[in-house]
């Protein structure tokens, strides 16, 4: 099994690979409590990234509307741990359900009704903003006014009710993101990867080579969606507060995706690279606006905006893709082309 | 020889205008059959219909005695009718040889065996040195190849090729011809195609079916089709290659 | 409840409706052409309506004389913004033009944050507060005028792709993009014409709302949003789609307000949008792409 | 690179700057490092920097009243609860020895749990979602009142209003924003108004989405309501489109009673001039009569001329004053001491309304008591309680055509 997965991985990716996860491995000893949540940040964001890109970057569907996910699956398991006291390890089986029932329902719809390109993108969007509204008239998580859990222990870490340190929950989202990049690779390894990437550039042919293009698409969606709604979970018990505005809100699904975009699309290394580049450059362009004595809210936005302008306009595949070729792991990076 | 391919009185229109009309022909189990006519006879809508892409209004299609007409075009592939399509549609980010593993995936329990397979089926088409570039690499018969390659991959008892010639030189357009031909030898594959390179179909074909406007104007061996005064009008003005 | 309530909700929601609409045109405009989803369609807007309420501080004429100077402040803009940024995205795919709109926006609201700071500014007219009676109905005088302008500039733009030369090349343009340029139009030229076209009415729509509403940075991806769900309500790309898209939703958010609870009006819209997209995906008025 | 390494190499860049006087006081140590968060960008960056404000203004009082000065160290935290919690561990780790903040509630809980768990106090200068200290925090403190405290008070101060005039309303319909303060004032309203006896009875509630652009609906629903009163939980925005409403429907409402922000706002005055007149707002508030109100009046009125003192700058500025008495009392920024003497703070000479700053066991100051203020010529009306008033309540509302 393991050397199935290890295989056609260049040996030089695989020493990168195993370095880096040694230095994520080890960061907590060095890192401060700043730099810990940072570190924390940027897994997170790697692990939605790497969950959407399943559907966009394999599959071609562009979602534009993830947020839905990541509320659902905090909201269900948080509310199972509120209520009934139900530890969120039993709980995640409850938000992967809901966000898999979403994203079937979504996917569904879409896909039996031709809803494609950008009308599929705004179909996304809707459905976040509803779930969004409606979560702020849904008493039993308390609507908009917020659902609070009880506050996190700091002393011990339970990590089978995920009340502890935020180590643990480096740890928990390092180990996350480890196994979403080993899935993934196995995914895009697969016969479903192989349909999936066939799907994504030729819908038509795909279907002419007897692939079932629309149980294909849902399985995209469907995947994404539960593995999304696991960050979701941690984000709930990490925070211990949800509100409707924030989890669910559209600039929520835009964060997540900037990363895999600006990484590379379609590879595996792509959302962690981006979320790596994006969270570094957002909290270094607040460092280096402090230094400066730059007092002005939004300059900071600003900057970060046209950095984002620069590398979409010059690096049109992400940052992945060339910089791969230039370390020497092509192989490993995967490919995509112009559509 | 028993009908592999049945189509009886199939019929399209789009908005009003009719592109099939009433078309009937059989393709014998074994045969290679030629289809032809000229430009916009309707000789990719009836592909389209057999292969699924969409239903005809009225008519049926058998497959091997199967009413196959209104299956999906992968429903008709994992029945055994592989396709290639007249303006090709490579998956331009995937390398040559993942493009025919897709297909060979079909028919295959595992990734590995299905890239056997795949290499396999590249060797036979001249593709072999090309496996591992992108497809969108390729030049246009290249992909023209890497479109039959596909759909032999998905081990079709019937091949519907579309203008797989169009655009190659006469010694690239005989290569194919004998691929074609030692295809149909050893392993029996049936094989209907569309094609405007008469070299080409004079050479495969032991049948020929002729559309125009839409309607099946004459059939028969290519002898007899060529010497048919209708097929010998309809063709007046257009570009032949005798 | 008395049946004025309704009468007067429905109306107030349809004038509301012409407002959005117009809103909602530009973005129509460019994706009609061009085919690309402008996602900072709202933070556009926020920016004309800024300017609006710079000149008529500076120069206190009524904000529907500004539209014309604004409008045309925006045309330059748009075309710049096209010629120079958004050109080289024409043919790439969906999600790198959003990429590349959603760091427009985000620099355009920060800008606009920066200079204009964040508090809520309008702007007050002669008619800021009157209202108009009919018999039991009361309509707002601003929602009035704004929604008969909505129409007129509308109509100015239906005229423009169907009577003039240009309207007519741009529509080429929009049918058949290789044909166009085996013709011999100037493709970019004409796209960039479109984007300023459609930034014009961004900046008429702007001047407009300063009348009926105040503006913050803030409320730029909002409308953005709304912006989308009007136009695909209506069909992409069809500008009589664009105004009957937004009667529809203002006329839907106003009744879904008064029938149920107004804080959960704007899911209407969306289930509205929703129903759109799965039985008529091109959208009400728009075209079946083929 | 490591924090400090950082700081090594721009300090060593920028001699210059190592000279200026902060940086000087700065190596002494003898000033209390505060962070104060706030959301200075994002949707809530009108509020956020309007909290700011008072910031600059602080030091001079705090010197005047003989407290220790404090280095301010900002952070925005972009409206985002993310950032809010990356910022307050960046503060920390730069040396933050007390956080200030942050006007959101989900914002304000994300730092509070930094704050508790790397045992850093932490002062909440507005957030009014009950459960924040119920969670049994013990470095995190509160000195702004919960929305069931709001609602008690403003009971209370209407049927002093409703005295005072002679004007009681025998209907009303609520009106509010459903956000996160809407809701939690929603929530307890029915119950806390069932400890009174109202003239009034509540004929409608009417919701609205905070978002929302247009408000004609919701107005025309709640004067088909038929009701004297109109009880409002609203923000900026939405208080201005409101009475835009209300004009151009034609109805004058008897009493506009709002128990939230919005409607004192300088925004919605000047926006409204004249029309801005009359409503009543039922909050926290400063008592004018207080000797440090005056002297925090006066010092804001010289840096803002345009600007009149509000609930944002009050509690903001209070929990600057807690952070500077409690280091003094202390007699050491230890983090773990200054919560001590948080804890057992006793300011009886402040600006908020009330008896004073004291917080119970909890981390919450219970003793705080709402203002009535009314818009009166343009002005800001201080009009209930009796003892922290300036003004008389004046009622019915002058109909808006007549104006």
């Amino acid at each position: 099994m393991i050397a199935r997965l290890l295989e056609g991985v260049p040996r030089r990716g695989l020493a990168a690979l195993g370095a880096l996860l040694l230095l994520l491995l080890v960061f907590p000893a060095f890192a401060s409590g700043y730099l810990l949540s940072v570190g924390f940040l940027i897994l997170h964001f790697a692990f939605v990234g790497q969950a959407w890109n399943i559907m966009m970057g394999f599959a071609g569907q562009l979602s534009l509307g993830h947020s839905l996910y990541v509320g659902l699956g905090a909201y269900a398991a948080a509310a199972l741990y509120v209520h009934f006291g139900i530890s969120p390890w039993i709980g995640l089986g409850a938000s992967v359900g809901v966000a898999m029932i979403a994203g079937a329902v979504l996917g569904f719809l879409a896909f039996r009704f031709g809803v494609a390109g950008v009308y599929f993108a705004i179909l996304t969007i809707a459905f976040a903003e509803f779930a969004r509204i409606g979560f702020d008239h849904f008493s039993w998580v308390q609507g908009s006014s917020g659902f609070f859990l009880p506050v996190a222990n700091y002393t011990t870490n339970d990590l089978w009710n995920l009340r502890g340190s935020p180590k643990m929950f480096y740890y928990l989202m390092l180990a996350m993101s480890v196994a979403a990049f080993v899935a993934c690779h196995a995914l895009l390894r697969s016969r479903m990867g192989y349909y999936w990437q066939a799907i994504r550039e030729s819908p038509e042919a795909a279907q002419a080579l007897g692939v079932n293009v629309f149980r294909y698409k849902m399985a995209a969606v469907v995947i994404s969606a539960a593995m999304t709604s696991l960050a979701g979970v941690v984000f709930a018990f990490y925070y211990n507060n949800l509100f409707p505005e924030q989890i669910f809100h559209i600039s929520r699904s835009i964060e997540l995706i900037l990363g895999p975009i600006i990484g590379g699309i379609g590879t595996l290394v792509g959302p962690l690279v981006g979320a790596l580049l994006l969270t570094g450059l957002a909290e270094g362009m607040r460092e280096a606006m402090l230094q400066l004595g730059v007092e002005v809210p939004g300059v900071k936005q600003v900057f970060y905006g046209i950095c984002l302008l620069l590398v979409v306009m010059f690096l049109p595949h992400g940052v992945w893709p060339p910089l791969a070729r230039h370390l020497g792991l092509e192989r490993g990076a995967g490919r995509r082309e112009e559509r | 020889m028993s009908a592999r391919l049945e189509v009886s009185a199939i019929s399209k229109s789009f908005r009003g205008l009719r592109a099939v009309q009433g078309a009937s022909f059989e393709v014998p189990a074994g045969s290679i059959v030629g289809l032809i006519g000229p430009n916009g006879a309707g000789k990719t809508t009836c592909f389209n219909m057999i292969a699924g892409v969409f239903p005809p209004d009225a008519g049926e299609v058998h497959l091997e005695g199967r009413r196959i007409d209104g299956w999906r075009p992968d429903q008709v592939c994992a029945a055994g009718v592989g396709r290639t399509f007249q303006i090709v549609k490579p998956f331009s980010g995937l390398t040559v040889l993942e493009n025919v593993t897709v297909g060979a995936l079909l028919r295959s329990n595992d990734v590995s065996s299905a890239q056997k397979r795949a290499d396999e089926i590249l060797e036979k088409l001249g593709l072999g040195p090309k496996r591992d570039l992108l497809a969108s690499a390729l030049t246009l018969p290249d992909r023209k190849r890497l479109e039959v390659a596909r759909a032999l991959a998905t081990q079709p008892r019937l091949l519907l090729l579309d203008e797989v010639m169009a655009g190659l030189r006469p010694t690239e357009c005989d290569q194919m011809v004998a691929v074609f031909r030692e295809l149909n030898r050893a392993e029996g594959i049936t094989i209907l195609l569309i094609e405007h390179v008469m070299r080409a179909v004079m050479a495969l074909a032991q049948r020929i079916v002729v559309l125009h406007h839409g309607e099946v104007i004459a059939q028969g061996t290519p002898e007899e089709v060529v010497r048919d005064p209708a097929v010998l009008e309809s063709y007046l003005g257009e570009e032949t290659e005798i | 409840m008395p049946v004025e309530i309704y009468l007067n909700v429905a109306a107030s929601g349809l004038l509301t409706g012409l407002v959005y609409g117009l809103m909602a045109l530009g973005l129509s405009v460019i994706f009609g052409v061009v085919r690309v989803v402008n996602f900072a369609h709202g933070e556009m807007m926020t920016l004309a309506m800024f300017l609006t309420l710079v000149l008529f501080n500076a120069l206190k004429l009524d904000p529907l004389v500004l539209m014309v100077p604004v409008a045309a402040v925006m045309f330059v803009l748009g075309y710049l913004m096209q010629a120079g940024l958004i050109n080289p995205f024409i043919n790439r795919p969906e999600h790198s033009q959003f990429m590349l709109l959603v760091a427009i926006a985000l620099v355009l609201v920060n800008v606009q944050l920066i200079v204009f700071g964040p508090d809520a500014q309008g702007i007050r007219t002669r008619y800021s507060f009157d209202s108009f009676k009919l018999g039991p109905l009361v309509t707002d005088a601003s929602k009035v005028y704004a929604a008969g302008a909505a129409l007129v500039v509308a109509a100015a733009l239906f005229a423009f792709f169907r009577f003039t030369l240009l309207g007519k090349a741009i529509r080429a343009c929009a049918d058949n993009y290789d044909g166009a340029r085996v013709v011999g139009l100037n493709v970019k030229r004409l796209y960039a014409l479109t984007f300023g076209i459609g930034s014009a009415c961004v900046g008429a729509a702007g001047a407009m709302l300063m009348v009926v509403s105040d503006v913050t940075p803030a409320i730029g991806p909002a409308n953005t949003l709304l912006a989308f769900v009007i136009v695909i309500t209506g069909g992409l790309g069809s500008m009589p789609g664009a105004l009957l898209g937004g009667l529809l939703i203002g006329l839907t958010e106003a009744l879904g307000g008064v029938l149920f609870t107004p804080s959960a009006k704007s899911m209407f819209a969306f289930a509205l949008l929703v129903l759109v997209l799965l039985f008529r995906p091109q959208g009400i008025l728009g075209r079946r792409e083929t | 690179m490591d924090r400090r390494q950082f700081t090594k190499v721009a300090a060593a860049a920028g001699t210059v700057t190592a000279l200026s006087p902060l940086n000087i006081a700065r190596a002494q140590g003898a000033r209390l490092k505060v962070g104060v968060l706030l959301p200075r960008s994002g949707v809530q960056a009108g509020i956020g920097q309007d909290c700011h404000r008072v910031i600059d203004v602080t030091a001079g009082i705090l010197r005047d009243i003989g407290l220790p000065a404090l280095d301010i160290m900002n952070a925005d935290t972009e409206s985002n609860v993310d950032v809010a919690r990356s910022r307050a561990e960046r503060l920390i780790s730069e040396g933050a020895q007390l956080l200030v903040g942050a006007f959101d509630s989900g914002q304000s809980t994300a730092i509070a749990q930094v704050a508790e768990q790397r045992g850093i106090p932490f002062v909440i200068n507005i957030a009014a979602a009950p459960p924040i200290t119920e969670q049994g925090y013990k470095f995190v403190f509160r000195n702004f009142p919960t929305a069931p405290m709001i609602l008690g008070d403003a009971f209370a101060n209407q049927l002093e209003v409703f005295q005072a005039t002679g004007v009681s309303p025998k209907s009303a319909v609520f009106m509010h924003v459903n956000d996160t303060f809407g809701q939690a004032m929603q929530k307890g309203f029915t119950g806390v108004m069932s400890n009174f006896t109202m003239p009034y009875k509540v004929l409608q509630t009417i919701s609205y989405d905070p978002a929302a652009r247009d408000l004609s609906v919701e107005v025309a629903k709640a004067r088909a309501s038929g009701a004297e009163a109109l009880i409002m939980v609203s923000r900026l925005n939405d208080a201005i489109l409101i009475t835009r409403e209300l004009i151009k429907q034609r109805w004058t409402p008897a009493a506009i009673l709002s128990m939230g922000p919005g409607w004192y706002e300088d925004q919605y005055r000047k926006t409204l001039a004249k029309l801005g007149d009359g409503p009543m707002s039922f909050v926290p508030w400063y008592d004018p009569n207080k000797k440090l109100s005056k002297q925090l009046e006066a010092a804001h009125t010289k840096a803002f001329p345009d600007i009149d003192l509000n609930t944002n700058h009050i509690y903001t500025f209070e929990a600057l004053l807690v952070a500077a008495d409690a280091f003094k009392r202390a007699g050491s920024a230890n983090p773990k001491a200054l919560a001590d003497a948080i804890r057992t703070t006793n300011i009886r000479d402040n600006v908020s309304t009330g008896p004073g700053i004291q917080f119970d066991a909890k981390g919450q100051n219970d003793k705080l008591r709402n203002s009535v203020v009314q818009n009166r010529g343009g002005k800001l009306l201080t009009v209930a309680p009796k003892g922290a008033a300036n003004a008389k309540p004046e009622l019915p509302m002058t109909a808006y055509d007549k104006r």
